[in-house]
């Protein structure tokens, strides 16, 4: 909320650029410094898989950012959208067996209420006009206790037999590649196109940038901030589609502080909070970013447990350092 | 008659545990209001000490408690509150954490922490030779953590087990799946888990499967997950037992109280739940397929 | 006599491009002192260098005879050196009172002396005939009223050296008028004054010396007197300029627009005309007259009432893409917060209104690149490269670039208001003859303009706005000054078709 | 974040002035409709009590909101200057022993400690140029991460005698009214006349609505946003001395999601999350209707306490739309 928005990006490669790039360099090293397994294919694998749900969720965040908005529900309307998913599936199975039938029906209900958690939000403010700080933090309470409340306190699983079936969506893959890797990697090239190339991303931007001028623009303002939401609301149903298959169940505390990851994420990889710019590949870079800290953490154990924050609060703040460091030094 | 009311303080459903002692209460106040018209219960969760001080403070304000029974979020800040309860004249029964002043409570029913550790500690140290490694998933930093932790590696101390690894798995599958992947990339050699809490042995085991080291290792979580036991009862290989810490303690205190205040059934003093070993062998006892726990 | 501010050799460099080169300059206690030049001559530039928002590359400043750097603004402030800028500089949340005292806030102990705040405020702005109230927010005021609220707040700091980058672009004739007074006054003080305007007229009015600018370049420094408009204009654009307005279309018959009964809520009541084919479609009125708000209405930027029509064809009203797509677009009097995208660059914000012209999947980069090669030579864009910001254009260059991000939605009907702000003479000629062409080529076209020689140069018709209606329509020969200014005020006869 | 920067609120006894006014009122009409004790003292005093330490810290946020800044270290910062503020009385206690002095100097440390505190925010954000939600966002885990580690795990807790010495600084009061709720109303009596009636209001806003405008108008732009990083911190200090008398300890755990409760009470009383115009008076109003919701939740036990998060949700945005139903109706 600094100067930022004026002064949006334009020198190519400069350190404003490159900073997010150099952090994750950093860490890779860092880590292979620290222990010999990190590179190996099953670490990586691991990291990239779980990095994910939190990365798919942060590209469609990047627009709603871009747009000049927020959204912090995310982590409970994951954790919702998974509910949801879940006693649909079980339900379903009297009637459609243990089969893909069964997956693709749950995987349909996970698309469809994330879009309709989506458009909630989204017509709440847009069309209503209420401050997306405050829409999204009310779903974000609603999301969570209706998670709880379908839960009765405890833990949504998925049957047995039909989580067996459905295990492999995560846990296998093409050619070794993990399917949420693969599935994160084209939301991320979509993500990137649809920013750069297409008429929406442009309309994100303006949006963001100036809501006036893009009215005046013939851009239909509510229509692309609506779905820059709903967008965001399909891709925590995505994500869900790739959650579930992990550990089968949902709670009320699946997804907690998703939110937050998944907007840090998105400004540690460049774009502007205020809305005007919007980098979806930095944003790739951000969750990597948070997921190595992790990761370099639990394979590190230098310190004290309780000093993980610690550490991992020093080093967002120092990537964040390094990009700025190139701007001001304009 | 008259009515009284009974108010129940107790933290919110945020893990697997917390979910089943949240089911318990539900069940037994409506068991409870059921079989004692006279008596009406106020429950209220808090997600942090200082909203379970003010629960408190609003069922004593508003509600006009003649009992309280209460879980502390944590024991420090919930001491000086509940004395100021007790002070009012109301019946006070205090479950699981005890407070940090002695002689508050009229009641006292909890489970036992450094038992919870020691017993699971035990089954390690008998099981486990020189030189055999193991990691360790611990739960949110608290102090009943500490407590179970403590108790734990006290126990295995001179053993000759390796302690190769602790890290806060936050009794949270996920945080606990993904933690589990960097302990298995980082040690080639891990004998056994102990998990501590049946939510965070979920994404233990997932981890572990993932791998592909099923054979390598055995897991112990705790508090009796019905899929847990389940799993234990049909013997399965990694999960060779598990230690309770039953979250139907918070029913015992409910419905004690609500005895001692429709009865003249003397119910002051303490009961400790003792934290038992479920084997192969004992767990259908421990098997309750109605608890979302 | 010595200057109080002069400039020595200064150059000015943005990245690698060089737009000031080695200008000297000097300014001279009671004089104004007039800077002339084309759109990107380096004006502004000049200075803002001279009241030390900028720095010189090379060269530098004196002040009273000794140099001086000005490590920023607030220093050059510090030295009684104030200006106003062509940009507006007002935070728009704020009220005129808050922003006519920022940074300089009249205190008592502790405390904000609102009430001495507010009765200054009320006299500052009382004496630019300013009706604005002083609590009212500065984003809910016109344009040209927010260029008074900017002048008041250089006027009310009793500057040595005020420095005044195109006070009157957005002010009507009337508001001028007293803004020249008020210059008149502070000369009399011995305030320095540097003044720049595309209205040459204004420069010949009230300059004691002249400083013409080409390209960066000093190009001579003179006294006004018998400094002719026309030698002025030829000095600026360095070559001959003959006559400023074209020849008049003639309009065909049929009826491109009909708009009937159109009230916009608390601005506009009952405004019903017609627009032909061909037609240049004057609208004049005074500042506030609502000419603005009822072109908004028709575009589909407010909510009205009434009836509007293309080509027979009844408008969805309230939607601007839908106006658009019936071939009608509006470019508005308000660059800055309305016009264009100033933190991005020229093709985003050319392409941003036809966007769909260039892809609906995805954007064919190629496409528009060349469409912005061709708007810059169209429209005679002088941009340093094609990557820069909007933001860094000079004030005339945006008013093209705006204007070309508008024609390249190809409309039938173009409602322009304020065509030429901030426009020189040269470009002035340009963008007339191009408002004419575009009429003879078929297309209608409305200009809402306060500057009453525009409207009467380039109009068939004129619609004369008063107080929220239409309270006139003036053809042929009965556009004149005169006819106009009566109407717009209320005053001699009204035409039987005023509502 | 929507069209709400435009139009920021200037007539007087609009519905979007009395929006948030007429949910509160609507709040203990439904409260006294649903328990006779509502409106009695010792409700009110509880109520009004418990909401001091959100309330202190929503006044600050608001001068760093309407500067067009976010906190999000607060809740954890909280957290920490409690802990720091225990270790130290605690330590002092051989030198001090039990009475004023001993108070004195743990109220000195805490104040200071939450000053340091916002300073740090304060010049990273300013001097450096770091994304506000960046820097408060990594040391909202650095803060949370530091207390745990402070408390090994555990709790801190105040020596027992000093806790009860120390107690009747938030049990007791002057004329049957609680220190707290008087510290409350003094800090938002000063807060709204520092945000009216002082040059630094004016300068907040000033540097929300456009911070090019502020600096060319003289204004110290990164020592005006400093400051408010730094109010902010002096704030969550006092905060901390009226919270550790009332539970007399600090863990992990204190002050969880404070952060959102405060910009949330800060939205909800009208203030522009974009910054450039806020409202002191309308913060104290959204941190009551906050306070309400949990009170009128444990006045009726209607529901399933797993639906609470829902309730309070739904009441939350529909405070919210009252006031933008003003707006939108001009
Ligand atoms: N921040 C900037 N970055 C890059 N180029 C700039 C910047 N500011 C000005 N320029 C360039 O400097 C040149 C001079 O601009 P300047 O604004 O001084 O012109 P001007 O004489 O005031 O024109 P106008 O009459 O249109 O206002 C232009 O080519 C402009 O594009
Ligand atoms: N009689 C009036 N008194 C005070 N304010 C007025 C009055 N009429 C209009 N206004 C204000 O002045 C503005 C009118 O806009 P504007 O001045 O742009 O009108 P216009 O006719 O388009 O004039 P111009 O194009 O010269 O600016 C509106 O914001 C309106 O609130
Ligand atoms: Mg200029
Ligand atoms: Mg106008």
């Amino acid at each position: 909320m600094t100067a930022t928005t004026e002064a949006a990006p334009r020198r190519r490669l400069s350190l404003h650029t490159l900073g997010p790039v150099m952090a994750l360099i950093a860490l890779v090293i860092l880590g292979a410094s620290l222990n010999s397994n990190f590179l190996g294919a099953a670490n990586l694998t691991n990291v990239l898989a779980r990095s994910a749900f939190i990365g798919i969720i942060a590209v469609g965040m990047t627009f709603v950012i871009t747009g000049g908005g927020i959204d912090l529900s995310v982590g409970s309307m994951a954790a919702f959208v998974a509910g949801v998913m879940i006693l649909a599936m079980n339900a379903l199975i009297p009637s459609l067996g243990i089969g893909v039938p069964l997956i693709a029906a749950g995987m349909a209900v996970a698309l469809l209420a994330g879009l309709a958690a989506g458009l909630l939000n989204g017509v709440l403010i847009a069309k209503v006009g209420i401050e997306p700080f405050i829409v999204t933090l009310g779903a974000m309470g609603i999301y969570r206790s209706l998670t709880t409340w379908l839960a009765d306190g405890g833990t949504l699983s998925l049957d047995f037999a039909a989580r067996s079936f459905y295990r492999p969506v995560y846990y296998d893959g093409i050619l070794g590649v993990a399917w949420p890797i693969i599935v994160f990697a084209l939301v991320a090239i979509v993500g990137e196109i649809a920013m750069r190339k297409t008429p929406f991303g442009r309309h994100c931007a303006a949006l963001g940038a100036n809501e006036q001028v893009a009215k005046y623009s013939a851009v239909k303002v509510d229509r692309v901030r609506m779905a820059t939401y709903v967008l965001l609301g399909g891709l925590v149903g995505l994500a869900t589609i790739m959650y579930v298959p992990r550990l089968g169940s949902a709670s009320g505390s699946t997804g907690v502080l998703w939110e937050l990851e998944a907007i840090a994420a998105v400004i540690i990889g460049g774009t502007v909070l205020k809305g005007g710019f919007g980098r979806v590949w930095g944003t790739v870079v951000g969750v990597l970013i948070l997921s190595l800290i992790d990761n370099i953490l639990n394979l590190a154990s230098i310190v004290s447990p309780y000093l993980n924050g610690t550490i991992q609060g020093v080093i967002v703040i120092l990537a964040v350092v390094l990009q700025r460091q190139g701007k001001s030094a304009e | 008659q008259e009515t009284m009311t009974i108010g129940v303080a107790i933290p919110s459903a945020t893990h697997g545990f917390m979910g089943g002692l949240n089911y318990h209460a539900q069940a037994s106040i409506e068991r409870l209001e059921a079989t004692y018209p006279q008596l009406d219960f106020v429950l209220a969760t808090a997600g942090d000490a200082g909203k379970m001080v003010n629960d408190i403070e609003d069922m004593v304000a508003t509600r006009n408690i003649d009992a309280l029974v209460v879980l502390p979020f944590e024991s420090e800040p919930l001491t000086a509150p509940v004395q100021f309860v007790k002070e009012q004249g109301i019946w006070v029964t205090v479950v699981d954490r005890g407070l940090s002043v002695e002689g508050i409570e009229d009641l006292y029913v909890a489970g036992d922490n450094p038992g919870f550790g020691r017993t699971a500690g035990e089954y390690f140290a008998e099981n486990l030779g020189e030189g055999d490694n193991i990691v360790v998933l611990r739960g949110i930093p608290t102090t009943l953590d500490n407590e179970r932790v403590d108790a734990f590696t006290a126990v295995i101390e001179g053993s000759g087990i390796n302690v190769l690894d602790m890290q806060h798995g936050n009794w949270n599958r996920d945080d606990a799946f993904n933690v589990m992947q960097d302990f298995l990339s980082k040690y080639d050699d891990i004998d056994a888990v102990w998990a501590a809490d049946d939510d965070m042995a979920i994404g233990v085991l997932e981890a572990i499967s993932q791998a592909d080291r099923n054979e390598e290792m055995w897991v112990v979580g705790g508090a009796g997950m019905k899929e847990i036991i389940a799993r234990i009862r049909d013997g399965d290989p990694m999960l060779p037992v598990n230690v309770t810490y039953p979250p139907a303690q918070i029913a015992t205190a409910i419905e004690l109280t609500a005895l001692g205040l429709v009865s003249d059934t003397p119910v002051s003093g303490r009961f400790i739940i003792g934290s038992q070993l479920v084997t192969p062998e004992n767990a259908e006892s421990f098997y309750f397929p109605d608890s979302p726990f | 006599m010595t200057a109080v501010l002069a400039a020595k050799r200064v150059t000015r460099s943005f990245g690698p491009i060089e737009v000031l080169h080695g200008v000297d300059f000097d300014l001279r206690p009671g004089e104004i002192h007039a800077l002339i030049g084309e759109n990107g001559a380096g004006k502004s530039t000049m200075m803002k260098i001279l009241g030390g928002y900028l720095s010189p590359t090379t060269g530098g400043l004196e002040l009273d005879g000794t140099p001086v750097t000005f490590a920023d603004q607030r220093e050059a402030e510090a030295a009684g050196i104030l200006m106003i800028h062509q940009e507006f500089n007002l935070a728009l949340q704020l009220t005129v009172e808050e922003n006519l005292f920022l940074g300089r806030e009249k205190r008592r102990g502790p405390f904000l002396d609102s009430r001495a705040m507010m009765a200054e405020a009320r006299e500052w702005l009382g004496r630019l005939e300013c009706p604005v109230d002083p609590r009212a927010r500065v984003a809910d005021l016109s344009v040209p009223n927010r260029q008074m609220v900017e002048i008041a707040r250089a006027l009310g700091r009793n500057a040595r050296v005020l420095i005044m980058d195109e006070p009157t672009a957005v002010l009507t004739g009337r508001e001028t008028d007293v803004l020249l007074d008020q210059i008149e006054r502070l000369k009399a003080q011995g305030t320095a004054i540097l003044y720049t305007s595309h209205k040459l007229d204004e420069i010949a009015r009230i300059a004691d010396r002249v400083t013409v600018l080409r390209d960066g370049t000093h190009i001579t420094t003179r006294q006004a007197q018998g400094f002719t408009e026309h030698a002025m204009a030829e000095a600026m654009v360095g070559r001959d300029l003959t006559d400023l307005y074209p020849a008049k279309p003639v309009p065909s018959e049929d009826i491109v627009l009909t708009v009937e009964g159109v009230t916009v809520p608390g601005h506009v009541r009952d405004a019903s005309f017609t627009l032909r084919r061909g037609e240049v479609l004057g609208f004049a009125g005074l500042v506030g007259a609502g000419r603005t708000e009822l072109m908004e209405g028709i575009a589909g930027l407010r909510p009205v009432t009434g009836q509007v029509a293309i080509n027979g064809k009844p408008l969805k009203p309230g939607s601007v893409l839908a106006a658009r797509e019936a071939g009608l677009v509006y470019l508005t009097e308000d660059r800055k917060e309305k016009g264009l995208l100033l933190g991005k660059d020229l093709t985003e914000n050319l392409t941003l209104l036809a966007l769909d012209r260039f892809g609906r999947v995805f954007i064919d980069k190629g496409a528009e690149a060349r469409a912005l090669t061709q708007a810059t030579k169209e429209f005679d864009i002088r941009a340093n490269d094609r990557t820069m910001l909007a933001g860094s254009l000079s004030g005339g260059n945006q008013q093209k670039l705006l204007l070309a991000k508008t024609m390249l939605a190809e409309p039938q009907i173009v409602i322009i208001d304020e065509p030429t702000r901030g426009i020189d003479i040269g470009t002035k000629q340009q963008i007339y003859d191009f408002i004419a062409a575009l009429a003879t080529t078929g297309k209608s076209v409305i200009v809402v303009s306060s500057e009453l020689p525009e409207v009467i140069g380039l109009a068939n018709r004129v619609m004369v706005m008063g107080r929220g209606h239409v309270a006139g329509e003036l053809t042929g020969d009965q556009i004149t000054e005169d006819a106009i200014l009566r109407r717009a005020m209320g005053v001699g006869e009204l035409s039987g078709d005023a509502a």
